[in-house]
Parts: structure tokens; C-alpha cells; sequence
């Protein structure tokens, strides 16, 4: 076995470069936690623009395909530009883009090649950002028994109705995907379709729904997300990827990698930074790290951060080296979620109520372990609860149902 | 043995809860909870009306003379909400506080104004340490000829943005329970009393910035601060786990209710066993606090040596309350973190008191010193 | 409230004259921890006798109407009855016999009135000792679904076929009462009956189950269990109780006591022990109950343990004081069951490897944690696994099903 | 990056595998439970002739010169049993042992004849303080012209029953780290070999009562026995937590197996979400111990530091086999319990090899420290 990316000479030169662009491009400031809407908006046109500058080398989407936009990069150059980011605390892309990362996965997958044309290249050079939309108020664990929002074939458009919630973040977007019910009467997962519109027709609204996890893009405040209107919005019959009723399938792509079929690479951001402040932070003139009931929280807290950095790294070998794959993309996302929920215990107990206040005195440097307070409380449930993403890891084991399931696809053509 | 309650508490508890569905429903409490001051006005006028801010004085201190086990069917329903505003901190806290401390002039001046809602104490103990021992008291006055000067910050002060009163912890000696109280006016020039920001349920900061303390703001004797403070956390311990008890039991009515009405897959989420096992978990944790809880107030109530009896309380229902919440969390998925469906209010409150007044190793630690292992 | 029960003049008298009874009566062998199979006999023996004088005085069922030859006392002298036997380490009954403890509680509710005077004397007074039979190869959590012993009437007979699996301990039983199907085609929880029947009849036979749990009366060996065969065994039709296909009706009495709806006082022998031992050994030269480590398991280990015995002193309560119930019962069997399983590793880590051994010099006094070692996971599931206890305490809430389910009675006529 | 096995690895995999169905199926491994000694001289002499005593040993002293990985996959399968019998003892830790702390004279007179079968070694380590550093020995030999006389106890010295040369690490010195090893004829007078009773696999007393030792025993130089130890230590953790790894594995299969074939309520006991939590449970122990024991190898294997590797491996992996066996007991009820059903001796293994070597809480200290937290 080999768990290192072993890095050739013309890799390391890349390398150099990556850090030399991105030194001279990221600025400086969006290493800030925002201090207001404003600020957090400012921010984020700071971060969309970055992505901009990425997506024109190729560096927003490095291994998606260059013919649509993307870097065309092989995995081990994707490695190096994550790694590389990951040293300024950001991530590809470098704001809430979920809906494009994996919308732009179940288009190439599914798409035809005129929508693969007309949908990536704007996501891939990052011109657009995307939001999914998925849960509605009946429809939350049970994804497939979305009702509400309907689409109705008319001539060359279709006409949707409804409403979504817990969608994307602040800010506003450009793209949204979303999966619609386009047979009232059909059969479970054979009546659902899945669209890719614009965001700004006529008769789409937002309203913001306050979360009591921080801002989705950064900032103390609370998070926001968003529940979306739809009055009669028509949208092209282009806009339908994978044919119609077949949004289902289509949504087994996106949801493999959002419950961590794709596995992750790369360091833990929180661990890092709650060492830092337990070495940096004196209690009766001892450093907590020196004191042995942190000493022996720390250690706890190490090792489940480091078995989900192993589960990552497993899935991401399996997933690029085109491993068959059960119940790891499921059991990845459990354990990071359930790993986020237990450690709000573990460092409240270790580091006690300064994890709990974002005051720049009293609580730790831009007030992060507060923010995993929250966030490791919210995080449990997008993507799927703790409880359905058993249900996958039991019926992939063979054991939930009388046959045993497969893990969703995430290859496309390429 | 009679584990029920008393005919005279069931009626205290039909009061409260009627009280608390009338004045604090779930969009009152999340309405407050960005305020910097956790008191209502209207809510403690209410309160001191029926004679709650006194509930734990003696009649001839302005207080109803209830029992510890009366005050915590109150505290029960008040924890529901988890309604804020310092009814604990000033209440039950503070005015045990001095009752232990005081002499009984200084006791004649300061609590029939706390039981009349006049006066709002909470009691400043912690510091940067956070410890909540005797040794993590390290603010030490200055000056000597009877009056005080204080330069300095205690911190995670509970409610201290609405209290008139100050009561403040101070080290007046070498020894580790060489403590003293000092009675300090919240508007004193040098006082600043700052809410703290984040996940936290008004615990402040406050700072002394050369604050003249006379003589006589010297509650009871020198030095016997830290045994009056003891005595009265005894007490006020369990009045604070009943407060936990009583949110734990809104949670798990909220988790119970939703497993019963939302529905997916086609059957109320209920059906579910996982489900299930995140309410199960939920009410076994809060059992554990509730019996633990009244055991410790039967013992004090009755007299007999309560002390490990309270530690243990106070340890498991912190633990308690933070993991009904996690659990009621699982079980409500997006709905539950939404600001507006009211638990967050408990998530934050169980995080509060998880420290407050100590953790629960702190307590568990405690527990064992005071059962003479 | 009042956690504590109140004694009278009286009442003290009786505790005084208990006490004096139970120094003179008790033979102080019964402590030793058997060394052998013959010794573990020898003392079943000397304990079957104490039971037997413990019968005749009405103090082995205490609570038990005097008329069928129980007690006749209240719940105060019980109380005081289990507190001073519990000194010597013991129960009532001081022996293996929940067959006669479940078994009477189910004869009083549902027998006739000549069904308890033939059944209820001979258990109150300690002459027989009573095994339930319950589990077979094919129904162990589903217990409704029993199929494998049946009965068929012929004239004033059933003749019993079939086997029973987990039953009883070692040293045989005199009776036995058990479930058994009495038609096969017959709906669920409305085919079985309840027989009790002496366990010498012709045609019933048994064979040792070998089980990773200490003996199950004492002794450090591993724990027996039996299989009971059952080859065409004729029974008067007066052993069947409560009808035919009444059966689960009859056992619904018996499954809430099993699962904890009594309640119990007492304190908690591990606990103690443990305490006990840490005291008193010493690792480096200091007691292990001096060490931070050590302490804080104990703390750990203590309050779980105060917390069982305040669910079982709340059960007690409304048992006796004739409060509803709801899903106390098994969730008194779960958290006994959980805590079990639970402070294995939790003695394990604060102990060491002596928490394994039962040698004299580097284990503990009489092997007790030894025992607990195995005994913590073996008990996880009798009288229903803690999936069941789960099961029945979300029916109890009301959300394991649509109507909400009572919890069993445990009175009858008295 | 390559997480799969070589070619090579494959096939001793398969060789291992049908050699574990063929000679050590469960009832063999039941079987042998109650024997005084864990050596089946069979088994062993079968063993041998594979090559497998000597696995880790450069082919200079009869081993077969492989990597700890290519070690690792044969003790998963072993421990898939478990298998009893002084594999790890003599063929790994023993052998380590002597190749980190021998001279080159002694590792010629002393290994060839384990890699053969002959020799059984065994490191007798801890006392009865149960620590697993240095600090924890303090038997000390006494004579001094050269030779050395033992009389003390060594415990917990696993396979010592079938050991036919015991290493003892003796104190010689008041430094912390000044140990020696001494090569003990397990068959000389004095010596005394015990199994301890109980929930323990072979885990023995070891006494010494006026055991004459000659001076050649000494392996290697006086005083750096537990710097020689202690990297003998490092490489063989990993290959006892490959053999909790195949434990972990083959308790997962049954309890696979036996929801899918087990049927309640006229279903597959599978199909219950709560029998589906206790397997969801024990494949992420698993899975935590097999990555974590595996990366440690890796480590190893190509040059890195790995202390703190080895450490945190050993702390999953003992972790995660007792959690392993109790979710196992969960999904199998009374069925599990049965000793002939073989769940119970991989329960057993599982309390032994907890401690064995270093409890998790001891190996996550050394984790932190290796760490320079």
C-alpha cells in the first residue's frame, strides 16, 4: 500500500506555480470574518472574483473536462491545487458552490451534449455560481417524495409551481438546479425530473430562513438560508437533463457525492486551529494543551479526526482509481457528521465556555470554535440525516434489504 | 416514600404553566433572545406579582418561605421556555447569597427590594479561569481604611446587563477560602456590565475600572465569603438543575409531538427505530436529571447531608440537557435549527448552563471529594 | 416528596428480629465462591434449605398473600426483608427461581381460584424451585412467535412436543412453566397457553448449554443453561392458565416485572465491591481510588449507578403506591442492561487487566469483577434484548405505533 | 497513492485464508480455550513449514525477509480465529526483540531456530503495576560477577505456558530507562510458568524464585534494553493490530451472516433499523482500526517516523475489537453467548488484547506526547 501522492518533478514545478499565483491573486483580506451583511457580501464578490481568475486557468474545476471548460488536470495536479488552497483556508471553488460541483457532476453524466455545452463552461470557469434545490416542507429524508414543486410540459417549455426550502446560502445566485414532480400519479422515483434554470426568471422569490448555525459564507452572524417561490416560472424543455421522470437517477450521481462517495483529501481545518489555541491559551499559567484532561480530549478529538481523514482518503483512492465501491461513501458522511456533533461536547468540556463566545478577548481567534459550536450542530442534517445515511450503509452492506444496493455512479464520459 | 408531588405544588404548577403559555410562548422567548438584557419588564413585574422573585426568602424578608422542592415545580415551568430574564441570578442565587452573607441589617435593606423585583442581584464569581472554586477568585480589592477600590474583570456573570445589584466574589487573604463579598451598585461609576456575543445565553462580562466600594458594601464578616457562597450554592444548585429539568421536558414534548406528525416515507417518522432510539436516548437522559434532581432537594429540604447528592445533580443534567438537545436535534433534522421553531433557545441555554456554575467533571470531581473516597 | 421509607416502632422491631433470624439462620459458607461443580451443588443446597425456613416464616414472598402461603406483609416489611437479607449478599428468593417469582405473579392474576391453591403454597414456601421456558431455536425476541412446542388436548390431557432452548441454570428445577403453542394456524398473540407442570414428568429431558457467562448459581465455571426436550409429555388440562390461547395475555403479567416495571431498592453490590477494591489496592504505591484516572471512572461508573437505583426506586414507588405506568418498566431494563454492557469497558480501562482474572493474588476478592466482565455482556439479553426494551418503551411513549401501548398489570386479586 | 494489496500479499492472503478454514475452523479454535498452553504442536509445526514463524526476519537468520505488511496480512487471518498460540509472542515480538537487542552471535544461535518452530520465545515485560514503560519494570537481578540470580514475578506474558526461552527486561539501573534483557531457558530451575484464569487468552504469571542466569544471557549491552525494546515495540504493534483487525473482520461476517439469515417477526433480523445501528457501528471500528493499522505499517515499511502512527493504531484497534464483540453480542443475543458458537472466544481475545501491550488510554498519552503537543 501507498498513502502518499508520490509527486513527479514537472508536479512540483506546477506546484510553484500554484503557490506562486495564488499568493499574488488571493487577497489578503478574505482571510477576515466578516463583521455585517455588508462586510459578508464584500467578501464574497472578493471570493467570486478569485474564482473568475481560477476558472480561466482551469484551476476552479482542475479535473473536469477541458473540452467543457475545465482544467483537464489528472487527479494528482487536482491534489496540488486543493492542497494549495487548503493553505489559505479555502476550498475549490472558494464560496458556496455546491450546486455546481455537483449539478455540473449529474450533467456530464447525464446531459446530452448540447447541455453539457450550454450548462459547464459558465460553471467549470466559474462565471455562475449554482444552488441545488431539493427539500420541500413534505420532503426532507425522503428526497423522492417530492410533491410540491411540479413542472407541466407546455410546447417547448415546461411550467413550474411550488416552493423549496433550506436552499443555498446568502448572497444570492446565478443558476439553480432542482428536482420537480412531473407525474403527480407515477411511481415512486419514476416521477420526478430534474431541471437546470436560471435563477433570475420571472416569477421565482426568496425569502431568507435564519439558521442557528453561522453564515454560510462566512461571519458570525446567523446562517441564512433560503426558501424559494415558484409562480408559473417557465423554462425551457432544454433546461430537463436526463430525460423526463428520470430525475431520480439522475439525482443518485449528486447525492453519492454529497453523502462522500468522493472522498476528501487534506488536513482538518478545526483540529488545527483548536491545537493552536490550546497551546497558545494559558489556564492558571499552564498551557491547556499541558494540562491532562485537555491533553487526553485533544487525543480523543485527534484520532476521530484522523479516522475520518483515513475514510477520505480511502474513498477518494477508491473513487479515482475506480474501485468498486459499498457502503463507504455513506459511512463518511456519518462519521463526519456524527465525529462534528460529539466534538461540540469534547472541546466545550476541554476548553470550556470561551468555545462558546465570539468575543475577540474572551473566545478564540475569529471566534471559530464558536462557530463549530453551531455549525457541528447544523451540519448533521444537509445531505442527509445521520439516520439515512444509514439506511444506505445497511442496504450496501446487504443487509436492509433482501438485495444488496449499489453505490451511485460518479463517472461520466470523459 | 411519596414520590408525587404535593397538592399545594400541583396547584403552584398549574399556575406557572398557564403563566408561561399566556406570557412566554415559544416566539416571546425567541423575540428576547437577542436583547442585550435578558429581563422583560413585563414579564418580572408579572413574576413579582405573584410572588416569585421571593420565592426561596424567609416571609420577613418580603419572600413566600417556600421549601427548595416548592421554588424548583416553579423553576421546572420557567425552564419550559427556558424563559430568560434573572429570575434565577437574582432570585434564587442572589438572594440566597445574602441571606447566607449578610448581616441581618444589610439582609433588611437588600431583599424585600429583590423580592419586590425593585432590585435585580446576580452574583459575579468566575474570572478568566474559569474555575469555579474558591481558588479561581483572584480579583483582590485595594485600600484599606474600610473602603475598596476594585480593578479588574469576572466574567461569565450571569444576566449581569439587567442586575442593579452586584454581588462580587473578591480574595481578601492568602488562604485558599480567604474570600469576601462586596455588595456593588451596577451603576457605579467604573462598572460596565457587557453581554458576551455568540453562543451563550447572557453570561457577561463584567469590569471594575477603579470602582469605590464604601464599607459597608462588605457583606457579613471578611473572609467568610467563600463558606456563605458554598451555603448558598448548595441551595440554589438544584433550583438551577430543576431549571434544566424543566427544559429537557419542553424538548422532549417538542420531539415526542413531531416523531408523531411529520411524516415521511409515507408513516409519521415515529415509526421509525432510529428515531426512536434519539427519544429514547432523549428521555433516559432526562429522567436522570429529573430524579437526580429531586432527590438532591428532598435531601436539603429534609436536612440531611445533601452535598454529594447536589454535585452529582448538577453534573448530570448539564449532560444531560446538552445531549436531549442533540438528540431532539437528530430527530427534527432542518426544522430544529431553524431560529423561529424555538429550539435553538434550548440548544443555546443547554450550552449556557453546561459550564455555569460548573461543569460536570468539575462536579463529578466535587462529588467524589464529598463522598470520601 | 419522600425518597426514603419511613419506619415505624413496629416496623424497626421486625427489621431487629429479621436481622437476629437471618445471623442465626444463614450458614456463613453460603458467601464462599464455589470452587467446583460438586461444591456449586452443595451450595445450592445449603441455600434451597435457607429458602425453605425463609418459606415457612412467610419471609421468602413476603408480599405474597398469606392464604396461598406468602407472607401477607406489606410493602414496608418487604422492603425490610430484601434491606437485611441484601446484607449477606442475597435476594429473595437466595436462589436461582424467576420461574417462581414471574410464574406466581401470572398464577394470581390469571388462575382459578383451585389453580393457586394447588400452584401458589408450594412456590411461597421454598419447596419447589420453578424454571420459565420461553425461548425456542426459532423465537427468541419474537417470543409470539413460539411454534415449535405445541399441545394438543386429548381428553383431560395435553401432550406436549418440542423444545426449549436458554432455560434455567444449573442443579435441575422441580417445575417448570412455559408457553407453548396450542394452534398453529391461529393468529398471532392469540395461539399460545400457559402451562405449569412438574418438570419430572415422563418424557421431558434436558442437556447443558455451555454460555460464556459465570454459573448461574455462583462460581466462577462457566455459566449452564439448558436445552429441555419435550417428547409427547402428557399434562392435566388443570396446568394450563388463563385459557387456551390466552397464553400471551397470561405472559404480558410476567414480561412487565421481567422488564423492570416492579422496580427495586437496594443497593448496588458491583458498585460497592468495586469501590471497595480500589481502595484497597494499591498500583505504585498509591490506592487506586487516590488516582485522577481511576477517580473519574468511579464518579463515572457511581452515577450511572445512582441513577438506576433511582429509576428502580421510582418504579418501586408506582408499583406499590399503584401509579401508572408507562414506559418505565423497560426502560429500567435498558439502562440496568446498557450500564451493564457499558461498565465493562469502563472497570476494564479504570482497573486493568486484573478487572479478568479470578486468580487469588492478582485479581479481585472472589473474582467478582471477573464476573462482571462476562456477566455485563450475558445479561444484555435476557427477558428481552435491549432492541425490545427499545421497542416497548417507544410503543409506551406513543410513537412506536398508532394507538399507544399500556404497560402490562402486575396486580391481582389479593 | 495505492490502498490495495500487492500481487504477492493476494496470495499469501489466500494461502492464509484456506489454511484458517481447513486447520483452524471454529471448532478448533473453541477447542483449544481451556488448554494450559495456546501451542498445538500441529498447527505450529504446519506453520512453520510455510514459513510463517518467521516472517519478520531477514533471511540471514532463516526468516523469509518480508515486510511488515506483507506480516500484516498474514496476522489478519490468523486473528480472523483468533488462533491461538505464540505466533505474535515468539514469531514477532520475541523475534524483534532479539534482532533489535542481540548481538550478532546470539541472533545466530537464537533465531534460526525460532523461524524453524524450536524455540518458543516470549517477552515477559510488565509487573504486577500492569505498566507497559519502562517505569513498570523493577524486578532486578542480583549478583553482579557476571552471572545474575532472578526471583521476582513478571505478569500478563502472553503464551508463557508454551515459551521454551523467556526475554525478561530486568532493572539494572536507577535510571529511567536502564533495562536489560536477559534470555531466560523457560525450563530452568526457578521458573515457573502459569496461565491466569479467567477472561484472559493465555496472558500467564511468569515467576523466578533463585533462577540462576549465566552472564552470556544478556542480550546485547546492559542498560540499552529498553531502547532495543522499545523498537521492537514499534514494528510489532502493528502486526498485533492486523491480528485485531482479522478478528474484527471475521465478527463482522458472522454478525452479517447472521442478520441475513436470522429470522423475528417473519423477517430477516436485517431489516431492523436498531440490529442495523449495532452493525453500522461495528464496521466503522473496523474500518477505524484496519486504515489506521495499516497507515502505521506503511510508515514503517517505507522509513518514516511512525511512533505516533504506531501509538494511535494500537488505541483504535484495541478500542475497536471490544466494541467490535459488544455490538456483535447485541446483534446475536443468547445465540452469541454460546461458546460453541466461537463468538466468545473472540470476545475473550478481544478483553486481553485491550491491555495487552498498553491500554488505549496509555498508547493515546504516547500518541500526544510522540506528537509534541
Amino acid at each position: 500500500m501507498d498513502f502518499e501522492v508520490t509527486y513527479t518533478e514537472e508536479q512540483q514545478r506546477f506546484r510553484r506555480e500554484v503557490r506562486g499565483w495564488l499568493e499574488t491573486n488571493v487577497p489578503a483580506s478574505v482571510s477576515r470574518t466578516p463583521t455585517s451583511p455588508e462586510d459578508n457580501y464584500r467578501r464574497y464578490l472578493e471570493l467570486r472574483d478569485l474564482g473568475r481568475k481560477l476558472g480561466a486557468k482551469g484551476w476552479l474545476y482542475p479535473t473536469a473536462p477541458a473540452k467543457y471548460g475545465g482544467g483537464g488536470l489528472d487527479v494528482d495536479h487536482a491534489i496540488i491545487l486543493e492542497e494549495e488552497v487548503d493553505r489559505f483556508d479555502l476550498s475549490l471553488p472558494p464560496y458556496y458552490d455546491s450546486g455546481g460541483r455537483l449539478g455540473s457532476a449529474s450533467i456530464l453524466v447525464w446531459g446530452t451534449e448540447e447541455q453539457r455545452q450550454a450548462f459547464l463552461p459558465a460553471i467549470y470557469r466559474g462565471e455562475v455560481r449554482t444552488w441545488q434545490l431539493l427539500t420541500e416542507p413534505g420532503a426532507g429524508s425522503d428526497l423522492a417524495g417530492v410533491r410540491m414543486t411540479t413542472a407541466v410540459r407546455d410546447g417547448d417549455e415546461y411550467v413550474i409551481k411550488g416552493q423549496k426550502i433550506f436552499v443555498g446560502s446568502d448572497n444570492g445566485t446565478d443558476r439553480i438546479w432542482m428536482i420537480v414532480c412531473t407525474d403527480p400519479n407515477g411511481k415512486r422515483h419514476e416521477n420526478l425530473s430534474w431541471f437546470m434554470i436560471d435563477a433570475n426568471l420571472p416569477g421565482i422569490s426568496m425569502q431568507p430562513m435564519e439558521l442557528m448555525g453561522t453564515g454560510g459564507e462566512g461571519g458570525t452572524d446567523s446562517g441564512i438560508k433560503q426558501t424559494v417561490f415558484f409562480d408559473d416560472v417557465r423554462v425551457p424543455a432544454f433546461a430537463l437533463v436526463g430525460g423526463e421522470n428520470k430525475g431520480w437517477t439522475v439525482a443518485t450521481t449528486h447525492l453519492e457525492l454529497e453523502h462522500g462517495g468522493g472522498g476528501r483529501i487534506g488536513r482538518n481545518r478545526v483540529w488545527d486551529r483548536l491545537l493552536r489555541y490550546c497551546q497558545e491559551t494559558k489556564r492558571d499559567g499552564v498551557p491547556l494543551s499541558q494540562q491532562q484532561d485537555v491533553r487526553d480530549s485533544l487525543a480523543d478529538i485527534y484520532i476521530k479526526t484522523e479516522v475520518q481523514r483515513l475514510f477520505g482518503l480511502r474513498n477518494f483512492y477508491l473513487t479515482y482509481a475506480r474501485k468498486p465501491k459499498s457502503y463507504e461513501g455513506p459511512q463518511l458522511s456519518y462519521y463526519r457528521k456524527t465525529t462534528g456533533l460529539w466534538m461540540t461536547g469534547a472541546i466545550l468540556e476541554a476548553v470550556g465556555p470561551a468555545a462558546l463566545t465570539t468575543d475577540p478577548t474572551w473566545g478564540s481567534s475569529s471566534g471559530f470554535l464558536e462557530t463549530q459550536q453551531r455549525n457541528g450542530i447544523v451540519s448533521v442534517h444537509p445531505g442527509g440525516t445521520t439516520d439515512i445515511q444509514r439506511v444506505q450503509m445497511a442496504r450496501r452492506i446487504g443487509i436492509g434489504r433482501s438485495t444488496r444496493e449499489k453505490a451511485g455512479t460518479v463517472h461520466g464520459a470523459e | 416514600m411519596d414520590l408525587a408531588l404535593t397538592e399545594s405544588q400541583e396547584m403552584l404548577r398549574t399556575t406557572a404553566r398557564s403563566f408561561m403559555e399566556h406570557e412566554a410562548p415559544v416566539d416571546v422567548v425567541v423575540g428576547l433572545q437577542k436583547a442585550e438584557s435578558s429581563l422583560d419588564p413585563d414579564l418580572w413585574r408579572k413574576a413579582a406579582r405573584l410572588g416569585w422573585l421571593g420565592i426561596v426568602l424567609p416571609a420577613e424578608y418580603g419572600g413566600s418561605g417556600d421549601s427548595l422542592s416548592d421554588a424548583a415545580v416553579l423553576y421546572e415551568e420557567l425552564g419550559r421556555g427556558p424563559l430568560p430574564g434573572p429570575f434565577f441570578s437574582s432570585g434564587v442565587l442572589g438572594a440566597l447569597t445574602v441571606l447566607e452573607a449578610a448581616t441581618d441589617e444589610q439582609r433588611r435593606r437588600i431583599l424585600p427590594a429583590v423580592a419586590s423585583g425593585e432590585r435585580v442581584l446576580t452574583v459575579a464569581i468566575t474570572e478568566p479561569n474559569t474555575s469555579w472554586g474558591p481558588g479561581g477568585i483572584t480579583l483582590a480589592p485595594q485600600g484599606r481604611n474600610g473602603s475598596f477600590v476594585l480593578n479588574g474583570t469576572k466574567l461569565f456573570v450571569s444576566d449581569a446587563t439587567s442586575a442593579t445589584d452586584l454581588i462580587v466574589a473578591v480574595r481578601t487573604g492568602d488562604g485558599p477560602g480567604d474570600v469576601s463579598l462586596l455588595h456593588v451598585d451596577a451603576k457605579a461609576r467604573g462598572v460596565t456590565a457587557r453581554r458576551l456575543p455568540g453562543f451563550l445565553s447572557w453570561q457577561c462580562e463584567v469590569s471594575f475600572d477603579n470602582v469605590q466600594v464604601p464599607a459597608s458594601a462588605l457583606l457579613g464578616e471578611a473572609q467568610r465569603g467563600w463558606a456563605a457562597l458554598a451555603g448558598a450554592l448548595e441551595r440554589a444548585v438544584p433550583l438551577l438543575c430543576a431549571y434544566i429539568v424543566g427544559g429537557c421536558q419542553a424538548v422532549y414534548e417538542k420531539s415526542v409531538l413531531y416523531t408523531q406528525t411529520r411524516v415521511q416515507f409515507g408513516v409519521p417518522i415515529g415509526r421509525f427505530q432510529r428515531v426512536q432510539d434519539h427519544v429514547v436516548r432523549l428521555v433516559n437522559h432526562l429522567d436522570s436529571a429529573r430524579w437526580a434532581t429531586w432527590e438532591a432537594l428532598w435531601k436539603l429540604d429534609t436536612g440531611r447531608p445533601a452535598t454529594a447528592s447536589v454535585h452529582m445533580a448538577k453534573a448530570i443534567a448539564s449532560e444531560a440537557y446538552l445531549e436531549v438537545c442533540n438528540a431532539a436535534h437528530e430527530v427534527h433534522a432542518g426544522m430544529g435549527v431553524l431560529i423561529e421553531y424555538g429550539l435553538p433557545a434550548h440548544t443555546q441555554m443547554s450550552r449556557t448552563l453546561f459550564h455555569y456554575l460548573g461543569d460536570p467533571r468539575w462536579h463529578k470531581r466535587r462529588m467524589a471529594d464529598a463522598l470520601e473516597w
